[in-house]
């Protein structure tokens, strides 16, 4: 039974998880970069999702305008920051988003404040009892939510023309372009879904902790990039994986092994284990 | 020299130890580590406790240096069995593991910290020379080996360790000395914290002092001994600058790794190099 | 030509520096103040530094010290110790303050500390818990709890006060939330404790889903949880709502609004121990959570009072030692007995307080009083 | 005479794929061997198990004699066995000259201290300058490897190789991607080479040069040899004929 809640409980962290490290991923597959600015993404979705909720009193209405603001954000991330550097070497772009990270965090935290903020009035926080446990709707939200975002996402990418582009393009990008792919375009798009689904993982996280805090983008900022390369570094269905397993082997060890060592070093443990072993992650790259 | 401007200079000489190391490590060799604060930490743990055992700073420093250079050795054997982002994310679980194991060791004063450690029985200025003429040191070596066959060694292995293997280098055995050299100037500049602070905790070593480093390495222009230096001089004493714009210091930290990434990748050693035409070639006849 | 010029530029920059240093007011006393403005404790930093400058302009609108405005050198440590020791020689060395305040964290106070012990120059820690910073010599004092003192008195509380004896304990892991279980578990024999587990997060964790799931199964008493009011919301809200409806006892760390803002009504019930009475009647309490409203904007936080405490308790000293000398404002601190919004200042001969404990619990959506405990014998600060 | 290479039994599976089935083969001291083949038979595979680039999962190849095959690469290159890359790898943050310096210095770079202590690189620079002038691209030495024409690259990269002083050189497709006078003149300076006393195994396509300057040929199809002997005879070999008109006409016309 205490067996079932921590496996129930790893799962919600997974779920978590995967919504942010998917745009991580699909980054790196496209552009080869650690794009370290995605978490910094991911707070001001969560910011903005509670402002406009806040705002507008609807859940619902907030995460689309969120997620589609967030997205533009990530376009324009994309073309002022990396774009002119693509040619450099890859630390060139991780210390560019790692300064901009910061930046980032410096500006919600001037503007929105030190202190954090939190909802009128959080939605989703009704309770469903479910095999004797008390969940709450916004967990089942959570993992829900994230698979069927990221159901449709992968439904998309194979059932539309710009998806099959944007597959092509990350599989070889030279071949995609002489078939008249605009790489380009396919890179912004890339930035606006994946910004789009970090900032749907902040909303998800604010529902849980009510707090949108100027630093919530910290642990997501380093946890993420283990988590991609945990499954093989621009491999979706890897960091699906990667990101399921890791929720439970946290969830897992803060219990039993949490005197130890911490949730981070029990994560990371766990991922120099595997690389190890598998140096090139759970499911290799592309 | 008041004792402001002392403590203040002590501090840049002893990161300028420290991000040499690194340089050693990324700059010169290729490997890029996000871990490197793990053996800062190393070193200060140790001659922290020799020190309160009551040996002197020469012995506390040595094996503070030695043991950080055996430790960088064991994670650079990581760095034969994983590549370039693969690495990057696995040293920075080193330093994660680092952080999460030490937090949990009483014998290492836990979360507390070790206070009361002896002072290195020099003044505060002689301590500071004392300081100098070991980054002296650390800058003369680095010079040294840029030199040397070893350099040129490290260059191809930076290139190309595919070609270098090819070309009958023995690629492995130069990415373990780096890392022994790297790590073992980390350890150095750790023992020479712990002096100067006589007092360490843990988060003295996370993360984000990692990034700090690294920033300090690609700032300055990767491989550039001078340039990593400079560096080093003006991103330890920004806070100093930025004082009476308090509120925005870290937003303008952030701003400026990102603008310095962003216009002029190469760093300060390759803004000047372009901006005076400087090709400094090994293999110059004329 | 290019080189030579940046040259130009940088010896300018420097020149600029060493100049604009030393401009200064004349009839002034400078004390130094440092907080974390920036990064991730920005937070207690903004409350400690707004508690300080309230009680600069309430003692300036008083006259002053001995007819001498008071002047606050406030810097941003970031909560680093690496940061904090170049502060603390500048405070020192360039500003030339008669008295150092530290409105930090730990860290950053005991390597702070020990430079101010070095140079002797006495400095005043306005709440950081670690037990060594006291030790680093007798120029050091500290305003607040020691965090064992604090996790002494949470025994009591638990124990004696609630007569709940099973016990499932929720670490921060820090040296706070350390220090805190370390005092909590010395006493819990005396009061008939069990501690049956206990668990512990980092400071980053806001999502506790498993700990919750296993104290959930573990179905103890009480629950005694430290952490700091944006660790602390999100566990309280995430236990009420799983189901866990047994007390849950806090500290300090939770001492703020924004607490019970985040909880919401899972907030309701949870007892602290802290060192801010917000029911009290005290005149020096009751006035200070008014004009700090006032002030700020937002509601006092024990990290603001102990802020304005500590100026307090400096600027009192400076008073009665009416003279530049660090030694005689040294021993003016250590003389002091002075009443604030945090209780009866009086130092031991380590420089550490002996103050009741207030017990405060979240009633209406604020803070009110639960209980007091005042036992010199549980409550005794180490004295060396 | 005994050989200088012997390949015996080279088996390479990719997943399920054979990419060499069974291959054996021999040098003799001072030959010119060249391979073909047509594309995916598992040339370059092969001499990337000679050099141990790619793990065969059974092979037996002796140098001189010499059992190698558990040997690492940089290793084997010390022992006189060295290869050229198909695709040109040269280390781009370099000049011209300082590649091919790198490469006459593999002395010095032998034992990681040893190097921490040698700067000299007088009597390398004059070697590699006398080999680049072998190459016919000294002119070129002080430029940077970025920027140059694919015809220097290639030319750098065998005078590279031939830094290693090497026993046995063995080249990956030397003359892709140029024209017909660069392949010429850089197939003449390889014979040339080869007539000073290095042994050559020649990976290539253009089989006008390759039947111009190589004394024998070997021929790989689907990871198995299936001719090897006089240029002239294997070209009349109808197994030969038929790899190449029935798979790959384009390259054979080349």
């Amino acid at each position: 039974m205490l067996y079932l809640e921590l496996l129930i409980q790893g799962i919600i962290y997974g779920s978590m998880y995967a919504i942010i490290a998917v745009g991580l991923t699909l980054v790196y597959g496209l552009l080869r970069i650690l794009h370290v600015a995605h978490a910094g993404l991911f707070a001001l979705g969560g910011y903005l999702g509670l402002l406009i909720t806040n705002a507008t009193g609807s859940l619902l209405l907030a995460m689309p305008l969120a997620a589609a603001g967030v997205g533009l954000v990530g376009m324009v991330v994309y073309r002022l920051c990396y774009h002119p550097i693509l040619d450099r070497p890859p630390y060139v772009a991780l210390i560019a988003s790692i300064g901009l990270f910061i930046a980032m965090e410096e500006i919600y935290r001037l503007v929105f404040g030190p202190y954090g903020l939190t909802y009128n009035d959080v939605p989703l926080q009704s309770q469903i009892a479910f095999l004797g446990m008390n969940l709450r709707t916004a967990e089942l939200a959570i993992v829900f939510g994230s698979v069927i975002l990221l159901g449709t996402l992968s439904y998309l990418a194979q059932k539309t023309r710009i998806g099959v582009a944007w597959k092509a393009t990350v599989d070889d990008p030279q071949m995609a372009a002489s078939f008249g792919i605009d790489p380009l375009k396919v890179r912004y798009l890339n930035f606006f879904i994946g910004s789009g689904l970090a900032a749907i993982g902040g909303i998800f996280i604010s529902l849980l902790s009510n707090l949108v805090e100027p630093t919530m983008g910290g642990v997501p900022s380093y946890k993420a990039l283990a988590i991609i390369v945990l499954g093989g570094l621009g491999n979706v269905t890897g960091t699906l994986i990667a990101s399921l397993v890791l929720g439970v082997v946290e969830a897992f060890g803060t219990i039993y092994i949490g005197h130890l060592m911490d949730r981070d070093a029990i994560a990371f443990a766990f991922l120099i284990l595997v690389l190890m072993i598998r140096p090139q992650g759970m499911l290799s790259g592309r | 020299m008041g004792i402001y401007e002392v403590s203040l200079a002590t501090i840049v000489l002893i990161n300028i130890i420290l991000a040499l190391g690194l340089n050693m490590i990324t700059g010169f060799c290729g490997q890029i580590s996000l871990g490197h604060a793990a053996f800062y930490g190393i070193g200060a743990y140790c001659t922290a406790i020799l020190a309160k055992a009551g040996f002197p700073p020469a012995v506390t420093l040595l094996c503070g240096l030695i043991l950080a250079g055996a430790s960088g050795v064991v994670v650079g054997l990581a760095s034969l069995r994983v590549r370039e982002d693969f690495l990057a994310i696995t040293t920075m679980g080193v330093g994660f593991l680092f952080l999460g194991i030490v937090r949990q060791q009483e014998a290492l004063g836990g979360e507390l910290g070790i206070s009361s450690i002896p002072s290195a029985g020099m003044s505060k200025i002689g301590f500071m020379l004392f300081v100098l003429v070991l980054a002296a040191l650390a800058a003369a070596f680095s010079l040294f080996i840029k030199r040397s066959w070893m350099g040129f060694a490290f260059d191809a292995v930076a290139d190309d360790e595919d070609t270098a293997r090819v070309l009958g280098l023995d690629v492995a055995a130069y990415k373990l000395s780096a890392f022994a050299m790297g790590t073992a100037m980390a350890g150095l500049a750790g023992g020479l914290y712990t002096y100067f602070a006589r007092f360490i905790v843990p988060d003295d070593f996370g993360f984000i002092t990692s990034i700090t480093v690294l920033s300090m390495v690609a700032v300055g222009g990767i491989g550039s001994v001078f340039g990593v230096m400079a560096a080093t001089v003006v991103l330890t004493l920004m806070p100093e600058f930025f004082r009476f714009i308090s509120d925005y210091k870290l937003l303008v930290y952030g701003a400026l790794l990102f603008t310095v990434m962003r216009f002029a990748p190469g760093g300060l050693a390759g803004f000047l190099q372009t901006a005076l035409r400087i090709r400094k070639a090994r293999g110059e006849t004329g | 030509m290019l080189k030579k010029r940046i040259f130009m530029v940088m010896v300018i920059g420097l020149a600029v520096l060493i100049t604009y240093a030393p401009l200064m007011a004349a009839e002034t006393i400078k004390i130094g103040f440092h907080a974390p403005l920036t990064g991730f404790a920005a937070s207690d930093g903004k409350s400690a530094s707004e508690g300080a400058k309230l009680a600069a302009e309430q003692i300036n609108a008083k006259g002053g010290v001995n007819g001498k405005m008071i002047e606050l050198v406030i810097y941003d440590d970031q909560a680093k110790p690496a940061q904090a020791i170049p502060i603390a020689n500048k405070l020192i060395g360039q500003d030339k303050v008669a008295i150092g305040v530290s409105g930090s964290y730990s860290g950053a106070t005991r390597s702070a500390a020990g430079v101010f012990q070095e140079a002797k120059i006495p400095y005043i820690s306005a709440y950081a818990i670690h037990p060594d910073i006291t030790r680093a010599g007798d120029y050091v004092f500290r305003t607040s709890f020691l965090g064992e003192v604090q996790g002494r008195g949470g025994a009591k509380l638990v124990g004696d006060t609630l007569g709940k004896k099973r016990v499932v304990m929720i670490t921060l892991q820090n040296d706070f939330g350390k220090s805190l279980a370390a005092g909590f578990k010395s006493a819990a024999d005396k009061f008939g404790i069990t501690i049956t587990n206990e668990y512990q997060y980092s400071m980053k964790d806001r999502q506790f889903g498993s700990i919750v799931a296993k104290v959930k199964s573990d179905n103890p008493e009480a629950i005694y949880a430290s952490g700091y009011y944006f660790t602390a919301g999100p566990l309280v809200k995430q236990l009420r709502a799983a189901g866990v409806s047994v007390p849950i006892i806090g500290q300090e760390g939770y001492d703020s609004q924004k607490f019970i803002e985040i909880a919401g009504d899972a907030a309701e019930g949870v007892i602290i121990t802290t060192s801010l009475d917000r029911d009290s009647d005290v005149p020096e309490t009751k006035d200070f959570i008014a004009a700090f409203e006032k002030k700020a904007g937002f509601k006092a936080d024990m990290v603001a009072a102990s802020g304005h405490t500590a100026i307090m308790v400096a600027a009192e000293a400076l008073k009665k030692a009416n003279s530049t000398d660090p030694r005689a404002i040294r021993d003016a601190v250590a003389e002091t007995d002075l009443k604030v919004s945090t209780g009866t200042i009086k130092f031991n001969k380590l420089g550490e307080v002996l103050k009741a404990v207030q017990n405060q619990i979240v009633k209406g959506g604020n803070w009110h009083r639960h209980s007091v405990i005042d036992d010199p014998e549980l409550l005794a600060p180490p004295a060396e | 005479m005994t050989a200088i290479l012997k390949v015996s039994g080279v088996t390479v599976r990719f997943g399920g794929i054979h990419a060499l089935d069974d291959v054996s083969f021999e040098v003799t001291p001072g030959e010119f061997v060249s391979m073909i083949g047509p594309n995916g038979a598992g040339k370059t595979t092969l001499i990337r198990a000679i050099t141990g680039v790619v793990q065969p999962q059974s092979a037996e190849i002796r140098l001189s004699g010499r059992e190698i095959s558990n040997l690492p690469t940089h290793k084997r290159s010390r022992l006189g066995l060295v290869m050229t890359h198909q695709i040109v790898r040269p280390f781009h943050s370099m000049s011209v000259l300082e590649n091919v310096i790198f490469a006459a210095g593999h002395g010095r770079i032998q034992s990681v201290f040893g190097a921490m202590v040698s700067f000299d690189l007088s009597r390398e620079r004059d070697r590699a300058m006398k080999l680049l002038g072998l190459l016919g691209i000294a002119e070129m030495a002080d430029k940077s490897v970025r920027g140059q024409p694919l015809g220097v690259i290639k030319r750098m990269e065998v005078a590279r190789a031939l830094a290693l002083e090497p026993k046995l050189l063995l080249l990956d497709e030397p003359l892709a991607g140029l024209n017909h006078i660069e392949a010429a003149r850089l197939a003449d300076t390889v014979a040339d080479i080869n007539r000073r006393g290095t042994t050559i195994v020649m990976i290539e396509h253009n089989l006008g040069e390759v039947l111009r300057v190589s004394e024998r040929l070997v021929v790989l199809d689907n990871g198995r040899k299936i001719a090897d002997g006089n240029p002239n005879e294997v070209m009349r070999n109808p197994a030969v004929r038929a790899a190449y008109v029935g798979k790959d006409e384009t390259d054979a016309a080349a």
